[in-house]
């Protein structure tokens, strides 16, 4: 039986790790000798405080919600992906091709262009792993970290050798043309007589990010094929004994995850740099962990998740900017956030579902208990 | 307040982006002043810093790099009312002053003083990143290790091909050790942070070394033949002391206007002796009034003593 | 063409440095993954190590401070993965992946906090750092034919931590193989369930392999810090962690095979320092970016089973749960 | 009186919410072999798991030769003399018998001396109780007849007084069962205590001298073997008389629906385990496969159900079925009208976690019924299942609650509501009442026959000897890949099945 309440699983399981992770956050601001408070503050102020501010944050929960829901696809397929860092890369890398050596006459077909693309890339790395997974059993997340190096080297080759426009000294392409140059906030909500921040990035991109997560809500929860997915993650005797594929599974699920971590490019590398450049990624790979594991690997989830950690990131990049707390400080949030909400999952878990078993007890009356002789 | 944004490397690479951050704290001491400052973590940041600082109305912002290039070419048409410096780099729009270093006339002086200082005549080189910039560095030292002995070996190798190769001390090393083996008894390090492992190795095995950017000499003291002195500070005080009605346009630092240079101190007194003072001083007088040219690798993208 | 400069001296003595803290990191990752914990947070424990060491040694100016703090940093990031993975039989993936992050952000957050450089130390000077030790003989030897220039280049010369790497390849074939501890070590990565029974603590001898883990990180850490550098800059390990991962699994999983394993992989960067020479060996430039991804894709092609199958411990990877 | 050799005293055990113990007491002479019996999942083998140290109880206290003994692990246990044989083996597979024997009893921190000791200390325990082994065989390539001796001596190296052994025969032929019944009957005159748990209720009446008897977590009785009757300890296993035979009128077969020839597998060691099998089963019959567990039984059902490939030919209704490639898999059969109630039903007929209604759809997810264009029609399947649910009974009638939240019983109901409602051609049915308690038992079986006298063809695989006898029509007995004869239930009997189930042919002359 479970033990615990179904909402207390969705929600006080994550929100006690999340508190324990900013406690430990506050008190490593104390401890560099700063003031945890002001540090909110200035944070709230600098990320949600203006248009601006809410700018930079959707842009960075547009990035983490692609990277989030693909490693929680993964996850419903049983399957840790660590390799979405490399697979937005390769993302970047198709939006790239697609834009540079298309003329796309317009932003909308460029878009979903790059949509394909970016998707292909993502899941052609994402591909290779898995087919190896699903073939010959070389362990998922061994090789996507590998991947992920060798993609760093890739982009690193084309970059360097290939896409940089002659006389550039930077590792990165020309800038993409005018005419794909994808609307911003601003310009989005301008006709609306809504007065957004011009500077910030956040473009159309965070609406198909939050489509992808209706998207894959209902792949998961609302057709056979969520459902195989998810039957395969739990217990893949039961998923062969139901005729549902390893193989198949394995690399729908990747193809899907790689693919939707690809596409991170449309907003990182379309929507804002308009340009590849090295590193364009800037964690957002390993942060789409967070999200997931934070999420519990539900969309709703990880866009909250998503949105949280694009307030963190804003707002680490204002205190890095008004403070002496250097950016690295996000890092460790993040650090902790994985740590209690994944690793640490237990420690936070198993005192609840003691004080819910205890609470149970004590309202079920107890049974009669007959005497049992012992035997002569 | 004027702002100040470093590049990939940190504001403490005790070279280029260090000698920015003392130009900036030189006129934040003199005048009284204060900055605004930030150290970039990664490519993708760049905009943002340059918009944060626009939006909060920091004038002029001055930024170490020439990897600012293109945001700024995004960002300056936005706030036509913020004055810009970039550093090593050209940007062509009516509110960016773009300050560009001869440098390969520094680094000829310092080959020079390298080809008098080895004794195995066979000296090193060692780059940052591969780029044309760092090529116009070994370009300009290779010429003036030729200048002075025609028969000398210059080794030059490149710790990389993306920024991460301005802050990998330990590729540095390795890469000091290599040319140690193969003959080296001076390297030139232009290698940001890079080259504080180059410059630690040298000491370390016993050969001399040659900073760059800033005044590297007081880190072995004895063991830095010189540094090639390329004066970002005096870019950034300018751009500060300028402030918001400063001038735009490009602007280039050489020899004759003293943006790049070596260095002399107390730390490398008994390495540099009057002849090679002398020999050197003679040849930066000659560059200065254009009696002697040094061949720019980014002129046309080749070297005539150096392969590459 | 001179295929023979692919060996040439400088090149091998680069091998070896290079080397040696991705041989200690994987023998650390052997110990821990024999023992049925895996370990992906080489990286971080080696970044903190790196760190607390360079800062100590620069602090109190003895290199030997430096490594025991270096060593303490890695041992208490073990402690965490040992809780969560162990204690509270977490996910040890998402474990190390934690710990990877929680070092490369502290290292720098505490580095700025105390010396203000950016998150870089100070320059180590003097007993701040491990010098190369000459080996006996090294002089006199030098002058003999062939082997004299191997003794007195390539052997002799490099820091004691080189030393001690060196001395645990053995060291950790003799404890795996040989004694009571190896047996029951490898057995718990086997099955934890007949340590169990046998009346063996699993969680004991488990905390005990991340512990020993932690140690060789802490010396993996120490000696980038304060005997290949002289000092800390931020994310200096550079993904070596990972590569020592690799070649754990290019290893088996086995003592020896890990140094020949991180040799090799420690020779494909030293010799990606040296395009000169495989351009004159080969007589065709390499691209670098090509070596620089080598160690990882040859993992994988190892991984695929191509090139005889890599089995890992059968628990590895899966925290002993008794009773749910 | 000497003192008991074990006594137990109020122990209870709880599981989470699942308490696996109650204040159990007990008390096991020295010298004696004392049998425990009871369902699955009576809480046995977690009461000898506490006693060996690898739990710990809730509450309660154990006595040792009269003196109070704290067993907080095994090493405590181990102290006290106790030996435990454990229904999986404890043996770390990669590594030799010696290994796995000194495995926590070395002597010192370095190995080659341990080594040398044990391997003379086997030596005289061989030749004292008959135990041969080869100590530098390694365990993943020996059989289970010979890693049970490895435990069996792991036991006694340690110089275990008391010796428990979980179901140690459910692995065993008949002959293996019977030659480690001589050696139990020479530790006995040894003077070492034995606690034997087992189902079967003919190894309890043999060799043991007292037998408890379990019930639910508690301890329903303790009596003397000599005393008692299989059918007395039935009835205490159960709670309530016992109904040995399952009420049926006769078969009628009709056509061969399911035709198998020459069936071969070879699993992923490269072992065949499938040496050519012949059969066939009628419309309107059960074909019933007895076998002791591991004799390719399992992987008949697995490549029957699309679950594992195979060699040869099988037809249904006359048309052939694929035996590898593409259209094997589960849903190709189960499109083909096999349906399958495989043998572990909380590992392979459900997903735990998942909630009933799911379970109820999965492997059939992909019907048309169940689609509303491309997404789920949930609503369609929550209503089927809560049909299937109160049709079958199953208790508590919510589709809503995840499968892991019914217990074992209506869990099978699940599935076989699942398999059954399908209308299929051929029901395969592995260990179909494991675990089940006899009402459900009943329901169960009834089903079956109600299928059965639609005129399908059913399949069904059980160790339950008893089962087979009563259910079957026609019963095959499997032994190490092949099929040994064929019988008719009315006219056979368990001591003739029993000697097929060793390999011992009677027909073959
Ligand atoms: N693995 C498990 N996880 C969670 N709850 C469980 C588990 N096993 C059993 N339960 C809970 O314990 C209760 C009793 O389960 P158990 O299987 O012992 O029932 P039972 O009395 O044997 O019934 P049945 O005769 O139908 O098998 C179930 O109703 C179920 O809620
Ligand atoms: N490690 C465990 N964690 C949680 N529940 C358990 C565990 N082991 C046993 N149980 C539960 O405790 C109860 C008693 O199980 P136990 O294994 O003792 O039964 P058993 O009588 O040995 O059955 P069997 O005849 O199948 O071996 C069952 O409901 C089972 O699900
Ligand atoms: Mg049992
Ligand atoms: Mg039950």
């Amino acid at each position: 039986m479970d033990v615990m309440p179904k909402w207390a699983e969705v929600t006080l399981v994550p929100l006690i790790s999340l508190l324990l992770a900013a406690i430990l956050s506050a008190l490593v601001i104390l401890a560099i000798g700063e003031d945890p408070v002001a540090a909110v503050q200035l944070m709230v102020s600098g990320a949600l405080g203006s248009t601006y501010g809410w700018g930079y944050t959707l842009y960075y929960a547009t990035n983490f919600m692609f990277t989030g829901l693909a490693v929680a696809i993964a996850f419903h397929a049983g399957l840790f992906n660590i390799g979405g860092e490399g697979q937005a890369m390769l993302g970047g890398l198709g939006v790239a091709l697609v834009l540079l050596f298309i003329p796309w006459p317009h932003w909308t077909i460029a878009l979903l262009a790059a949509i394909v693309g970016s998707a292909l890339f993502g899941a052609l790395w994402a591909a290779i792993p898995a087919y190896l997974q699903a073939k010959r059993g070389s362990h998922i997340v061994i090789t996507t970290i590998m991947f992920n190096f060798i993609a760093a080297a890739v982009l690193n080759y084309m970059l360097v050798n290939i896409l940089r426009p002659a006389g550039s000294m930077d590792p990165a392409t020309e800038r993409f043309r005018e005419a794909v140059h994808l609307p911003s906030l601003h310009e989005l909500l301008a006709p609306f007589g809504i007065e957004f921040s011009k500077a910030a990035p956040a473009n159309v991109s965070l609406v198909i990010a939050i489509i992808a997560c209706v998207l894959v809500w209902l792949l998961i929860w609302r057709t056979p094929l969520g459902l195989e997915i998810r039957s395969y993650g739990k217990s893949q005797r039961a998923a062969r004994y139901a005729g549902i594929g390893a193989v198949r599974i394995t690399m729908i699920a990747m193809l899907i995850s790689g693919g939707l971590a690809g596409m991170m490019a449309i907003n990182n590398v379309m929507g804002e740099a308009e340009r590849l450049v090295l590193n364009a990624v800037e964690g957002a790979g390993f942060i789409g962990i967070a999200v997931a594991l934070m999420g519990r690997s539900h969309p709703l989830g990880v866009f909250l998740a998503a949105i949280l950690f694009g307030f963190l990131y804003q707002g680490g990049a204002e205190l890095a900017l008004w403070t002496s707390i250097p950016r690295e400080l996000i890092v460790v949030i993040q650090a902790l956030v994985i740590l209690f909400t994944g690793a640490l999952d237990n420690m936070v878990r198993m005192p609840l579902e003691r004080m819910f078993l205890a609470l149970r007890t004590a309202r079920a009356p107890k049974p009669e208990r007959k005497p049992t002789e012992p035997a002569e | 307040d004027p702002a100040l944004i470093f590049d990939l490397g940190g504001k403490f690479d005790k070279s280029f982006n260090e000698a920015a951050f003392n130009g900036a704290k030189r006129w934040a001491d003199t005048t009284g002043g204060t900055f605004r400052e930030i150290e970039l973590q990664s490519e993708a940041q760049r905009e943002q810093a340059l918009r944060r600082f626009a939006e909060a109305g920091a004038n002029p912002i001055v930024m170490a790099g020439f990897a600012f290039a293109d945001a700024l070419g995004q960002v300056a048409a936005d706030y036509p009312d913020t004055k810009f410096t970039i550093i090593d780099m050209v940007v062509d729009a009516p509110n960016v002053r773009s300050v560009v270093f001869n440098e390969h006339e520094g680094s000829y002086l310092v080959g020079m003083m390298a080809a008098m200082a080895s004794e195995s005549d066979t000296v090193g080189f060692i780059g940052g990143m591969d780029i044309p910039l760092i090529r116009k560095f070994a370009c300009g030292y290779a010429q003036g290790v030729k200048a002075v002995n025609a028969d000398a070996t210059v080794v030059a190798n490149m710790t990389g091909t993306t920024p991460a190769a301005w802050n990998d001390p330990v590729k540095g090393s390795e890469l000091t050790k290599a040319q140690i083996s193969q003959g080296a008894d001076v390297v030139y390090a232009a290698a940001g942070g890079t080259g504080v492992g180059v410059l630690q190795t040298a000491a370390d095995e016993g050969i001399l070394s040659i900073g760059v950017d800033s005044n590297q000499n007081y880190l072995h003291s004895g063991k830095v033949l010189t540094s090639m002195m390329k004066r970002v500070d005096n870019a950034v005080f300018e751009a500060f002391s300028d402030g918001a009605d400063m001038e735009t346009g490009f602007q280039v630092m050489g020899l004759a206007n003293g943006g790049v240079g070596y260095a002399l101190d107390e730390h490398n007194a008994d390495l540099v002796s009057d002849s090679m003072r002398n020999a050197v001083d003679e040849a930066s007088d000659k560059i200065a009034n254009g009696e002697l040219v040094v061949h720019d690798y980014m002129s046309d993208d080749s070297c005539p003593v150096l392969n590459f | 063409m001179d295929f023979f400069a692919l060996f040439d001296l400088s090149v091998l003595d680069t091998t070896v440095r290079l080397a040696t803290p991705l041989l200690l990191a994987c023998l650390a990752g052997l110990f821990s993954e024999r023992g049925g914990i895996f370990d992906i947070g080489l990286e971080g424990k080696m970044l903190a190590a790196a760190f607390f060491s360079a800062a100590l040694a620069a602090m109190t100016g003895s290199v030997w401070v430096g490594l025991l703090a270096g060593i303490g940093a890695s041992l208490v990031l073990s402690l965490v993965h040992g809780l969560a993975s162990i204690t509270f039989r977490g996910n040890q993936l998402i474990s190390g992946v934690a710990i990877n992050f929680l070092a490369a952000g502290l290292t720098v957050l505490i580095a700025q906090s105390w010396f203000q450089q950016g998150g870089r130390t100070p320059s180590l000077i003097g007993g701040g750092r491990f010098e190369g030790i000459t080996l006996p003989f090294a002089e006199a030897f030098s002058t003999v034919p062939f082997l004299g220039p191997i003794y007195s280049e390539l052997i002799s010369g490099h820091s004691i931590l080189v030393y001690v790497a060196l001395l645990c390849v053995p060291g950790t074939w003799y404890i795996l193989f040989r004694t009571r501890f190896g047996l029951r070590l490898r057995a718990v990565g086997e099955n934890p369930a007949a340590v169990d029974t046998a009346g063996v603590s699993v969680v004991g001898l488990r905390f005990a392999a991340v512990g020993i883990c932690g140690i060789l990180c802490g010396i993996a850490g120490a000696y980038l810090a304060t005997g290949l550098q002289a000092g800390f800059v931020k994310d200096m390990t550079a993904g070596r962690g990972f590569i020592a991962l690799a070649a754990l699994i290019f290893a088996k999983w086995r003592p020896w095979h890990a140094l020949w394993a991180t040799l090799l992989f420690g020779y494909l960067q030293a010799i990606a320092l040296r395009p000169d020479i495989i351009e004159g060996a080969l007589g065709f430039k390499v691209q670098v970016q090509l070596l620089d991804a080598l160690p990882y894709i040859l993992t994988v092609v190892i991984l695929a089973g191509f090139v005889g199958k890599a089995i890992p411990p059968r628990a590895g990877g899966e925290p002993y749960v008794k009773e749910r | 009186m000497t003192a008991p050799a074990i006594e137990l005293k109020g122990i209870s055990k709880a599981f989470g919410p699942v308490q696996a113990n109650k204040d159990i007491s007990i008390r096991v002479m020295p010298g004696t072999i004392h049998g425990i019996i009871g369902e699955n999942g009576a809480g046995k083998s977690t009461l000898m798991s506490i006693l060996y140290g690898f739990y710990k109880a809730d509450a309660g206290e154990i006595f040792i030769s009269g003196q109070k003994t704290e067993i907080p692990d095994s090493q405590a246990a181990i102290a006290a003399g106790i030996g435990m044989v454990f229904q999986h083996f404890k043996l770390v597979e990669n590594f030799s018998v010696l290994e796995n024997i000194i495995l926590g009893a070395e002597d010192g921190g370095l190995l080659r001396p341990s080594l040398a000791k044990a391997r003379k200390t086997l030596l005289e325990l061989e030749q004292e109780y008959d135990l041969k082994v080869d100590p530098d065989a390694i365990i993943e390539e020996i059989g289970v007849g010979m890693q049970q001796r490895v435990e069996i001596l792991k036991a006694l190296y340690r110089q275990a007084n008391i010796l428990i052994l979980d179901e140690p025969t459910g692995v065993l032929t008949p002959a293996e069962a019977d030659q480690l019944f001589r050696i139990l009957g020479r530790l006995k005159e040894e003077g070492k205590t034995i606690i034997l748990i087992t189902h079967k209720l003919r190894e309890i009446m043999d060799i043991t001298d007292t037998v408890s008897v379990m019930r639910r977590g508690e301890m329903t009785a303790t009596v003397k073997t000599s005393e008692t009757s299989p059918e007395h300890l039935a009835e205490l296993m159960v709670g309530r008389k016992v109904l040995l035979r399952v009420d049926k009128t006769p078969a009628s077969p009709g056509d061969v629906v399911l035709d198998v020839k020459n069936l071969r597998v070879v699993d992923d060691q490269g072992v065949e385990r499938l040496r050519g099998i012949d059969l066939q089963v009628r419309a309107g019959e059960i074909l019933g496969i007895a076998g002791v567990a591991g004799n390719g039984q399992s992987e008949l059902l697995e490549v029957l159900g699309g679950y594992a490939d195979g060699t040869g030919t099988i037809t249904l209704n006359g048309q052939s079925i694929d035996l590898s490639g593409k259209n094997s898999d589960g849903r190709s059969r189960r499109a083909r009208g096999i349906a399958h109630v495989p043998e572990d039903r909380q590992r392979e007929g459900l997903i735990m976690d998942f909630a009933a209604w799911e379970n109820t759809a999965f492997g059939y997810h992909r019907d048309a019924a169940y689609q509303s264009g491309v997404l789920s029609n949930n609503a369609a399947i929550k209503a089927e299942t809560q049909a299937k649910m109160d049709r079958f009974d199953v208790r508590p009638p919510h589709p809503h609650l995840a499968a892991k939240n019914f217990s074992g019983g209506n869990q099978q109901k699940i599935v076989l509501a699942r398999e059954i409602e399908r209308n299929p051609d051929l029901l395969l049915v592995g260990q179909p009442t494991r675990g089940v308690d006899i009402g459900a038992i009943e329901f169960i079986h009834q089903q079956i026959v109600a299928l059965r006298d639609q005129g399908k063809a059913i399949l069904l695989v059980s160790v339950e000897l008893e089962e087979i006898l009563s259910l079957a029509d026609r019963v095959a007995v499997m032994f190490d890949g092949r099929i040994m004869g064929e019988r008719l239930p009315q006219q056979t009997d368990e001591k003739e099945l029993g000697l097929l189930m060793a390999g011992v042919s009677g027909d073959a002359a």
